[in-house]
């Protein structure tokens, strides 16, 4: 089975992006499962990033760190990158860097060919094409939908570029290079978190959003900015996330499905307005994408270093849930899940991603749209003879009707209120029957959570708990292990908060596997569930967790 | 004969009595009826604070939110139905402290929203401690040898970024503070009025102390003439300026592009996007065929 | 052995709260161990709120809610609060409110006798006096010292108001009241906790403070603000939460041990710099003053509502302190070991009071001042030749200097960074680095941690799981329940974060005692220490935990 | 014969080649050479933005905080030592946008303090998104269609609320700067300059269009003269009024009475308390003898 891993290595402006992105839509096109994934400098121009791609012919949506190609723009990309070369892979570069040096001059080739630097990158997609074995034809489909815009003369030179690069490594490599893709019948969305996330908010109906730009959150709110008018979804650049996070609220009790988006800092900041959803009972959602932290930390970079911060976000007690997709198909349908558990209990939903699920590219067969949907959760103002909003009911959810769009008069407050939403300070009856009445929203919250994904958890006897984006990487761990014969499985947990009901299976060991310092995972579950977690894989330097990782860990503690 | 007051409620009112909180209460309603607006037409949204409890007393939608944070959630309650008229009661802790970044950038958004500044230059829930109106020199619970830090004019900042109307009135004129607050509403754009509201627990002036110094523009003033209107809100040392002070020029307003392409209703009504437009979505994402 | 409670009930503005102040000095200056405890709705004029007194010859910190003694000051304060009376307690009021009445017509006495109604609380003071059997002339000293400032006139005319309730009071129940307090040896500081909070704080060589008031946090900087010159304290009324966090790590960066307060939803808005503390390795104190939420909540009542919020507030992972003090003595020590621990292991520590805690008065024999002390943990300029703010070191505490004093320079930086301060990338080797030295510094901060107080449980079978200014009352209720024969003890945390390790005794159910709906603590153990409680009493309506509340409670689920 | 620059120190700088941001790095290490200060003497504060990377790339102590809090960090670091230089250097997203409030704030407290806000008028490290200075009109990443809010024009705030010193200076000229920026940190009290700092990534005008755009202040533009520094910022519409645009009345400093009382020395050398004063603190609440 093909599984073949590119590296791009280079400064930030020289194109490694450009590169990436039009080799992993080829490849796409070509009908094969790409996965890709970034890390790059908190920096606009300049210092050392990476774009790696991963081509299979069947999905594995995992991030590999060895390269069998790796191509350097420049030579502190090849001193920081050529560490990844596996033995025997393919080093391309603009000169030779080190012994057998695969040498397309891309950048002495666009000047001299082409009469423009800046056909380098386009020379480089054809020369990885080449290397490949890739057909031409895909290539040049990607090339004219990506420059058709900006007209033919770009668009021949672009295509002429591509061709140049193919040629030029087809016969460099043709006896060294192992690899062929031609084209095959697979068809995969090629989609990242930062994609899935918003199209999933659309697909829950939501109508507006406002947030502060925040890496890596920041795309979520440019999707639907640059498609606003055309979805009719208000968005609004909020002067700082205490705004964002109030007007969403605002815009929710108007009646709107309303989010917002940011990372940790920025998250810290919305902290009391959480707090204020949940006394207002007003619904929002709220897409907290993780960097390293603490403060400013590592700001391009991955972890899963805020579940317990977000799950005990806010001052007061409150029902909240926290969900963490495990990558972009299930972002797509957490979003609708956490519009809708936000509608059904009024209550604020967190949508935990981190910049590894953000900026990857996963492959994905059907998006499933049916499998969930939009549920409305509003009252008919038609049903009351009287309103009250916040009225004692069984299971602590009040009616909810939205403001002006009946005579009925509706309330949000941030006090301890009474029926009407009225400040009070009746503690012997109003206080009490409030303070339940939100807390029996919890207990049906809990009721309505989805418990922990079993992978090969059946015959375990070492279990690998996890959580959020990297599910890939550890399911592919426990493949890789089991068949060393290491009785592995996974449970994973995407809904985190409140912890639906578990069985363990008996007699297994637990292991936490988590992108961050201090095994947050195993905190909540201890808090949780009462069970205790044995061994710990953990990984905080910024880089995302790999099946080789967890692999390396294991043997080094099992 | 007498006509009930659709605005009014019977919620115990938990300011102190004789409060000039209630002029302002008075006012508003009043401009809301003299407004023919009806209580389900109309949204009020406060902070936390004296003056943020006004939302409680007058019967209408409300959002009483956090301290300070009035004014995003007035954006996003305008944003979703912009036909609410939405009124933000707050104080100037609440506002120009707590909240001062949101007053701000509100004036860049020009919203079609009123706000009212309750301003009696103290936190008065919080037990009297200096505001951002305070005078130098007096002496308050955390300032004990008196304000030295000098007050903020957030009047005339609104008239520097060209608010679309700016006034000021008296809590103790409640006739005249209804047609100003009637006019704000009127005005389309972000309308600015503080009201002067002599707190009768902390600070404790008499009244004759705040007639002495209001100054209600003179007759002729211009409240389109920018420059003016900035003279005589930097130049009041001590005295209040009041009536319409400044009336800016058409701008653009908060959502009025996105209303003209993608229409006036509500956000609510708008319902969810039908599934094609979310598979012509998904398949920007699918290279192959 | 004396224990009698008088209540003091009416409204915000009718001067419960010099009445009560006045009584309760007076008893203190007799020789009484009083403690008071207030409840009050958030208005500054009208609603019902009280002023509850307990005396006793020793100290029990505690509050009760019967009274022996109720004085009403209008008819609504009598209807609120006349159900808190014993069987054959005292009704004192203007007017005959029930059957029984011990009427003294204050302010008619005070308008007819001394020509104005605002004399009508001392005679009150006087009556209440009389009622308890005092002797005057202790009185009499207090009301010289309260009212001398105000001129010979007022003195007199408070001292003539007093001797006319006195008189008419004890002319009126000689035969009723069984009190009698003559006046005895017993010497006792009358503290509330936002008193003792900043006296920590003072002997702490706190040297700046800045805070923006919020209830039940703002008596903390107001008690600093009035003595700033005297003390050579600088404080600032900041212009937000968040300015006021930042301005305490500016100071603290420049050698100034610094603090701010606050209160859950200012608390809320601190959490970005609580992880700017974390990441800079700046120290800061941070005093929670906890009330009830979500949001605003209720102003001005009690709770215990943020402990899991504080103990994880912040983004990304670093370590923190988190104190709960049980009563003023122990909050003067704590505010110096919350200092102290802030500057030896250059973190944030987070100091939890509540309502309760900083508006009651509490006796306390002796301070025993020397017990704690300022600790420096600056290093000494001379002993660098070359500098580096964040070295890495063993136990993870790098040496510290102070910018401007000397010619080091000194860097704090909220990025990931080197040993300089500077911004790094280095994944391989610097980020694990730092990620690792702040880590290692959370082991030995947990090894620094105290232990919770045992309170008879070496014969316990049932525990008593407690935290914060509970004490008194759990204390209260473990003696009560003690003399019903009950099996029960107290293990009573002040020191939250991280949990020292404990051995809780073997085959005893352990019970949750706190003052909110979800059993913080109960949450907390299991997820440091692996225990698991079996039951728990909460309250949650606003008010404080009392011994009988808590009794009854344990009788309900025993 | 070359003297080592004291405040030149060899960390990799982050910003793009031929970025403006260089020409303020000049002008800062000039004028702290200038005015004979060296690196321990000066503490330079800053939030999160390509402005704010600034302090890594100048020898001498630093603060490199939050994201919009530079402020409030910079008056705590006052407060404590203000024999300290401190210079906040920031963005004008860091400054007017997330950090709007402590600005109005810190105008209202007056410390001896400079502050330096770099303006490209963009948020350029999280790659392009509009500003709270970005001219309507304009699209960006987030304001597709052109930027709707009006931007905020602080100078002209700073000078209503009477700051120190008020000036704006050009990224592309570091000698005018320079001067600029030591005459803003000789100047007692708030001293804000604003520099016009085109990005050359985001941005992508030709130098030549902000050249064509400066204007300088007349000869013989009295910076005393409030009146006249309102109107040269708030009728500026598209240019870039530059030069020492205003010297604020003398108003007293940020802390200045504290030191007037208790002296001048850094908090950290006043050291711990003597007991006996907590002593004598804890006697006042012990009522018998
Ligand atoms: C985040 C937060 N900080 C502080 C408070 C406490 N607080 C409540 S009202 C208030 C001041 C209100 O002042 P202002 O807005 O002038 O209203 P006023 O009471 O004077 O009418 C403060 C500081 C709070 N509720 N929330
Ligand atoms: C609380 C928080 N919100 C958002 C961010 C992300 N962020 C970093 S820099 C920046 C904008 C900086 O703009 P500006 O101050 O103008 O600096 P420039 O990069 O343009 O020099 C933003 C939004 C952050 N670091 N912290
Ligand atoms: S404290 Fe002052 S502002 Fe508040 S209700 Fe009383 S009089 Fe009015
Ligand atoms: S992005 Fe713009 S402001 Fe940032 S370093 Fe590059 S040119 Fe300078
Ligand atoms: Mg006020
Ligand atoms: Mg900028």
């Amino acid at each position: 089975m093909t599984d073949c891993t590119l590296v791009i290595a280079g400064s930030a402006g020289e194109g490694i992006q450009t590169i990436g992105n039009v080799l992993a839509d080829a490849l796409s096109a070509h009908g094969y499962a790409v996965f890709t994934w970034q890390e790059y400098e908190s920096r606009v121009r300049g210092g050392q990033n990476t774009y790696t791609i991963r081509v299979r012919e069947d999905p594995c949506n995992a991030p590999t760190w060895e390269a069998d190609i790796l191509l350097c723009l420049n030579k502190g990309a090849y001193e920081k990158s050529s560490g990844r070369l596996k033995d025997g892979g393919i080093l391309l570069a603009e000169e030779p860097y080190g012994d057998g040096t695969l040498v397309v001059p891309f950048k002495a080739m666009a000047k001299e060919k082409l009469g423009r630097v800046i056909y380098a990158n386009t020379i480089a997609v054809g020369a990885l094409a080449g290397v490949l074995g890739m057909e031409r034809d895909a290539l040049e489909d990607v090339l004219g939908r990506e420059f058709a815009a900006k007209g033919p003369e770009v668009l021949k030179a672009n295509l002429e570029a591509a061709r140049l690069g193919y040629d030029a490594a087809d016969a460099a490599c043709r006896d060294v290079c192992p690899w062929s893709f031609p084209k095959r019948a697979g068809s995969y969305y090629l989609v990242a978190g930062n994609e899935a996330l918003p199209m999933g908010a659309v697909r829950a109906g939501c109508r507006f959003i406002a947030a502060y730009p925040m890496t890596p959150s920041t795309g979520v709110i440019t999707f639907l900015a640059k498609r606003s008018e055309e979805l009719g979804i208000f968005c609004e650049q909020a002067e700082d996330e205490i705004a964002a996070v109030n007007m969403a609220l605002g815009a929710s009790f108007a009646g709107a499905r309303a989010m917002t988006t940011t990372s940790g800092g920025g998250f810290a900041l919305m902290v009391e307005g959480i707090s204020l959803s949940g006394m207002t009972e007003v619904p929002v959602v709220i897409v907290l994408a993780q960097r390293p932290g603490p403060a400013t930390g590592l700001p391009t970079r991955t972890a899963q270093g805020d579940l317990l911060f977000a799950v005990h976000a806010g001052h007061g007690e409150f029902p909240k849930a926290v969900l963490a997709p495990a990558d972009p198909k299930d972002a797509f349908h957490k979003m609708v899940r956490a519009f809708n558990l936000a509608d059904r209990f009024q209550i604020p939903v967190i949508v935990m991603s981190d910049q590894f699920l953000a900026d990857s590219r996963f492959s994905i067969e059907d998006f499933e749209i049916d499998r969930s949907g939009p549920e409305s959760f509003l009252a008919d103002p038609a049903d009351f003879e009287i309103y009250k909003r916040y009225a004692v009911t069984e299971d602590g959810v009040s009616p909810r009707l939205v403001p002006g769009e009946s005579r009925h008069l509706v309330a949000a407050d941030s006090d301890e209120h009474d029926e009407w939403g009225h400040i009070t300070e009746d503690l012997a009856e109003t206080v009490p029957a409030m303070v339940e009445k939100r807390l029996r929203k919890a207990e049906h919250l809990r009721r309505a959570m989805e418990p922990p994904e079993a992978y090969r958890v059946d015959d375990a006897r070492e279990i690998f708990c996890s959580w959020g984006s990297s599910r890939g990487a550890v399911r592919e761990a426990v493949d890789l292990l089991r068949e060393e014969g290491a009785p592995v499985g996974m449970l994973h947990w995407t809904e985190l908060w409140p912890l639906a009901a578990v069985t363990f299976p008996e007699g297994a060991r637990l292991w936490t596997v988590e992108n961050n310092a201090t095994a947050q995972l195993a905190s909540l579950l201890r808090m949780g569930l009462g069970v205790t977690i044995d061994r710990w894989i953990l990984r905080s330097d910024g880089l995302p967790l790999t099946a080789r990782f967890i692999r390396r860990a294991y043997h080094e503690r099992a | 004969m007498n006509v009930p007051d659709p605005f009014k409620n019977d919620v115990e009112i938990q300011w102190c009595p004789g409060c000039p909180n209630f002029g302002i209460l008075t006012a508003l309603k009043g401009a809301f009826r003299d407004l023919r607006l009806e209580p389900h037409q109309v949204c009020l949204v406060s902070g936390i604070g004296q003056a943020a409890k006004l939302p409680h007393y007058l019967r209408c939608n409300f959002f009483n939110g956090l301290h300070g944070r009035a004014l995003p959630v007035a954006l996003g309650i305008h944003a979703a139905n912009p036909a609410l008229t939405t009124v933000v009661t707050t104080g100037e802790g609440d506002c120009y402290g707590e909240g001062g970044n949101h007053l701000l950038h509100a004036l860049r958004r020009n919203p079609d929203i009123t706000v009212v500044v309750h301003n009696n230059e103290i936190y008065a829930l919080t037990k009297g401690q200096g505001s951002p109106t305070t005078p130098v020199g007096e002496v308050r619970s955390l300032q004990v040898h008196g304000v030295e830090a000098a007050p903020l004019n957030m009047p005339a900042v609104a008239v520097l970024h060209d608010a679309a109307f700016v006034a000021r009135g008296f809590a103790g004129d409640p006739d005249h503070l209804k047609d100003l607050l009637a006019e704000a509403v009127r005005c389309p754009g972000l309308s600015l009025v503080e009201v002067i509201q002599p707190c009768i627990t902390w600070v404790r002036r008499p009244v004759s102390w705040y007639k002495e110094r209001l100054w209600p523009v003179p007759p002729g003033y211009d409240p389109g003439d920018k420059d003016a209107a900035l003279r005589v809100l930097a130049g009041d040392d001590g005295r209040f300026v009041t009536g319409i002070l400044y009336r800016g020029p058409k701008r653009p307003l908060f959502g009025e592009r996105f209303r003209r392409e993608t229409g006036d209703e509500p956000l609510v009504r708008r319902g969810f996007p039908p599934k094609s437009s979310i598979s012509a979505l998904l398949d920007n994402f699918r290279m192959g065929e």
